[in-house]
């Protein structure tokens, strides 16, 4: 989905979401969040997975109908100016998060090497997009049987034997996450996890969408709406 | 019909510049990005525990038709974060500020009120004894007459500010806990909090909330809502704040036919964050298109019923 | 997975060929032109009462966001009539006939029991302890413990036939309620009537239904029968009929989910007059896909919680 | 609206109405009654008066889309081969349900004559259709000061001086129709009325449209949905 971002006057960051209503009546009732899948001078693109009621009534509007869109909310990722290459993970619509930061990677000069899994080769529609703005694709699916955690775990160090990876950001699997988790452990790199969680407000005020986070030992609850999405990888507790 | 209609109102004893609120739960800090705090006729934070909870299992949230689940848990970081950081953060804000309490015992509750009673902006506390949410089977100390009035009681001898129970609207009878609130000495009632709810996913077979029950919300209960405002007006002389459905400034005037005073928004305010402002504009341009000038004027003024 | 499932379902020793029913009073003789009632689990026609009554003053119904406000308040020809004109009526139908019955005291519905039990095609009862529209006050039997005990106790004395007692979701506990009918000796129990409820129109002032409270039904309402079922099922072994927003068969299967092992239609007959047997076949197509060859296989289904 | 009638076997006849689905979702929930207005070879014409939720649903309908239509339902209006000129009175919408009886009057080769009351001329959109089929059409308003009873007697006693009058048809007017009422009492002519009440199951199974009919002293509870709406004038109770 395509919409006008004129009249946004905030700056937009890759991993930021917006909270969409999804119809004109009470049902659906609650606001849908939708990261940023891509930004453009005066458009904003979204990526979404038809699930239930809201993204149905998303694929019902037409080119020129109005959306409801309220944002840009919650903490971007951050680049670090020194990176010279990171390493992208995303699974089923995660990708479209990632895509993003794959963009902003380009435009500062960052290499990007990803891995996409979802279920089948025709559910990785953005694995193009990341290819364009520059990334270095992998693809895993279910289908080819090459999705696994063990799979993608030899992945991951193949990547990281042929490039120097600064930072691993990824979403959309708890199983890659947790794999990642340790990964990024054993290799002291720094990493980062753009989460999802049910929301009701979406403004930080009704603890709809909290996750743990541990923080020298100590374990304490954060909103993914405002404190996140995105959150230092090694911090979050994945249950 | 060209003068500006007066939106004053007084829940016993507090004076409001209008009778729209947030509900607790549904309103916080970061709203200050969206609206303008000064324009409500109260503000009104997040239920605040003594100790620090952690809250229930996520998903917390769900939606329904026409409503959503919420199992929240009431979170809260302790009533001493609450005195030295929430508090206070409030006090540069005109609108006056209700503190909702939820508490284990009964006085658990005296005491929490004592000591938040004391902070000199706050202007009323709102006990939110009907929190379907703080134990795992759904009870709440407003579901049983007696220990609402001790309860009411007990928070009477600790403070002089104005009390208001937030009733429960999972009972048989909620005349008779409004009856026993207005005995025990409160000042104005919530009615209500949310209606004790579930929902499952058919394909999962997972409770749609971590708590598998939890309340619920939004424009499917106003109906319900609106029958216990009715039932309480006729039962107490107490002034009644609406709390359930709110979307529009025709359910507030319909939530004050029935017999509000004022009414809080809760869930309006996640579907769009400016609701309670323009709720607030649509009663004042119904008061005006139909020559109303004060509250009052609506208050209660349901229509007789003819007989037949 | 091609087995066919079996639908089948046993309420309190009346068997059925599935669990799809008519909720009394949305259902009647002259459905026969756009249904077969042959298909349907059962059949149950509107609750009848003793004496002739004339019901509420128009407009009987209204409409809110997900659901329908009704006061009609048991239009009843009698059971004279009733007796004389409509069970034989239903005589050609093969599928089993539940008797509603509505009553003013114990000893009416007992009398009433006893003489409907004796119509050899009559094969259970349901009591209708929880109509909110017979007084004006919205009170029922059901909403006592005590008195529904007395009630089902005396009912039990005077048939062996199938007893179901059909509470009131307007109650603190159902499940003392429900517990006091088990006691009590009843077979079955549908969960639920409607809510009290009311609507006003705000440019009127007036109610939305001439008898200014009426019972609400429909989508809006689903979350709160879902959990009442869930409490239900916890509080005692009688089989339940699931009743209030069952739309579609996905609402069936979450009901049963939560515990009933069948499910009654009403609000959604009007809205779609096939409405039964289209959730007949979402039934069975769920199980198919699911290959669940039993309607037991899916009752109290509902996932155990994790604990965090 | 007009939707094609050919899927609708039965015979459709003046006074009978549809129940109609205004909305794929749960809101609008109940079906809304409507009138039948006009009856032509392949298609039927409905006219409705914008309220609520309902009919503001048909208004943003589009040429080619699918109505959930569920009808003919209710007795129709029923005309004597016998009557020669009959008098109409409706007020509001009541218009569109006597329409299609002037309709049918103009092929059986009666004549009618219709007093038509609204608030506004502009409200008296059907007048010109009711012309077309020959009725000799008055007109009354609230603007113009000529809608109320009084006058409205004045009008009937000189059309049935200037026509002897078979027969009576009204619709939408509480305080007419009681007039009528009146009228036809004095005048020793017949009169038939179509009422209009909130409905649930339209199928006359949940009593939700009752009204009172006085038949030899004894008042007693009909069903507008299934013994109506059509219904002798003289007999119902108009409280
Ligand atoms: C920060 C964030 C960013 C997201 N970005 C994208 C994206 O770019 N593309 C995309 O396709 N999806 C994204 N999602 C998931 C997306 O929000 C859900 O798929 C969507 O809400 C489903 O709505 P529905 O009505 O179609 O489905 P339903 O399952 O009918 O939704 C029912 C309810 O559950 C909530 N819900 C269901 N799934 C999720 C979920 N995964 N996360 C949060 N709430 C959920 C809905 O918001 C709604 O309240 C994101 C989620 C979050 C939290
Ligand atoms: C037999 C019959 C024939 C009718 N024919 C016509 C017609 O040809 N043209 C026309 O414009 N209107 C007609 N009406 C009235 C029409 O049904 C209502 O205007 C319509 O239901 C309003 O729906 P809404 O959602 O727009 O309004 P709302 O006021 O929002 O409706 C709310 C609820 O009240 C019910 N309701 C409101 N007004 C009426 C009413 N007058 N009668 C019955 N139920 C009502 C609605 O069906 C709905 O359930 C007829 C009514 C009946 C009973
Ligand atoms: C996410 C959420 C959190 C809530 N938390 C509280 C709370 O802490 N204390 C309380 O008294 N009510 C709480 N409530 C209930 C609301 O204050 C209000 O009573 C209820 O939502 C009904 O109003 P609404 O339909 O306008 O949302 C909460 C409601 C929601 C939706
Ligand atoms: C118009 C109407 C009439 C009803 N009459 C009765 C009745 O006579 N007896 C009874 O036990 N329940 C009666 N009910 C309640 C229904 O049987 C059922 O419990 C309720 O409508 C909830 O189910 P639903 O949401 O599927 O409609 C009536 C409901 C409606 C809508
Ligand atoms: S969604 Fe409300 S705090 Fe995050
Ligand atoms: S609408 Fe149900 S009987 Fe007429």
């Amino acid at each position: 989905m395509v919409v006008d971002a004129s009249p946004v006057k905030e700056t937009i960051e890759p991993g930021q979401f917006f909270n969409i209503k999804c119809g004109e009546s009470y049902f659906p009732l609650l606001r849908r969040p939708f990261s940023i899948y891509k930004i453009n001078d005066t458009t904003l693109e979204f990526m979404y997975l038809v699930k239930g009621a809201g993204t149905k009534y998303l694929t019902r509007l037409e080119t020129g109908d109005k959306v409801n869109l309220f944002g840009p909310l919650g903490k971007p990722f951050s680049l670090e100016q020194s990176y010279q290459t990171i390493l992208l993970v995303a699974r089923g619509v995660g990708i479209a998060t990632l895509a993003a930061l794959a963009q902003k990677a380009a435009q500062d000069g960052i290499r990007a090497v990803a891995i996409l899994s979802a279920r089948t080769t025709n559910d990785l529609l953005a694995a193009q997009e990341l290819q364009e703005f520059g990334a270095e694709v992998y693809k895993v699916t279910e289908e080819e049987g090459t999705s696994d955690v063990a799979n993608v775990r030899k992945m991951v160090n193949q990547i990281m034997i042929e490039h120097p990876i600064d930072a691993v950001f990824t979403c959309g699997s708890k199983r890659l996450s947790i794999l990642l988790q340790d990964m990024i452990k054993e290799n002291h790199i720094p990493g980062q996890i753009a989460l999802e969680e049910h929301m009701g407000c979406a403004m930080g005020v009704c603890y709809a969408c909290v996750c743990d986070v541990k923080e020298e030992d100590a374990v304490h609850s954060v909103k993914v709406c405002k404190d996140g999405p995105v959150f230092p990888l090694e911090k979050v507790v994945l249950k | 019909m060209s003068i500006n209609p007066n939106l004053a109102v007084n829940i016993g004893g507090l004076q409001l510049q209008n009778p729209v609120m947030p509900a607790s739960g549904a309103f916080g800090e970061d709203m200050e990005e969206v609206i303008d705090f000064n324009r409500l006729g109260a503000v009104v934070p997040k239920s605040i525990t003594k100790q620090p909870r952690g809250g229930n299992q996520t998903p917390r949230v769900c939606e329904t038709y026409g409503g959503m689940i919420n199992s929240i848990g009431i979170q809260s970081k302790g009533i001493n974060y609450y005195l030295k950081h929430i508090l206070p953060y409030y006090q540069k804000y005109q609108s006056p500020l209700i503190s909702s309490i939820s508490a284990e015992s009964i006085d658990e509750f005296a005491e929490m009120s004592e000591t938040i009673a004391e902070v000199p902006h706050v202007r009323a506390i709102e006990l939110n004894i009907s929190c379907p949410n703080l134990k795992g089977n759904g009870l709440a100390f407003g579901m049983d007459e007696a220990l609402t009035y001790e309860l009411i009681r007990k928070v009477r001898g600790v403070t002089d500010k104005p009390i208001i129970a937030k009733l429960t609207p999972n009972v048989t009878s909620i005349q008779d806990i409004a009856r026993a609130c207005e005995e025990a000495g409160a000042d104005g009632l919530n009615v209500a909090n949310t209606m004790l709810a579930m929902a499952i996913d058919v394909e999962s077979r997972k409770p749609k909330v971590g708590n598998i029950m939890g309340g619920l919300s939004g424009p499917a209960v106003k109906p319900i809502i609106v029958r216990l405002i009715y039932q309480v007006y006729q039962a107490t002389k107490l002034p009644i704040i609406g709390c359930g459905g709110v979307m529009t400034g025709m359910d507030a005037i319909e939530m004050m036919l029935a017999g509000a005073t004022a009414v809080q928004v809760g869930t309006a305010n996640f579907v769009t964050p400016t609701a309670m402002i323009d709720i607030l504009e649509e009663i004042k341009a119904y008061m005006k298109r139909h020559g109303l000038v004060c509250i009052d004027d609506i208050v209660g003024g349901v229509a007789e019923p003819v007989t037949k």
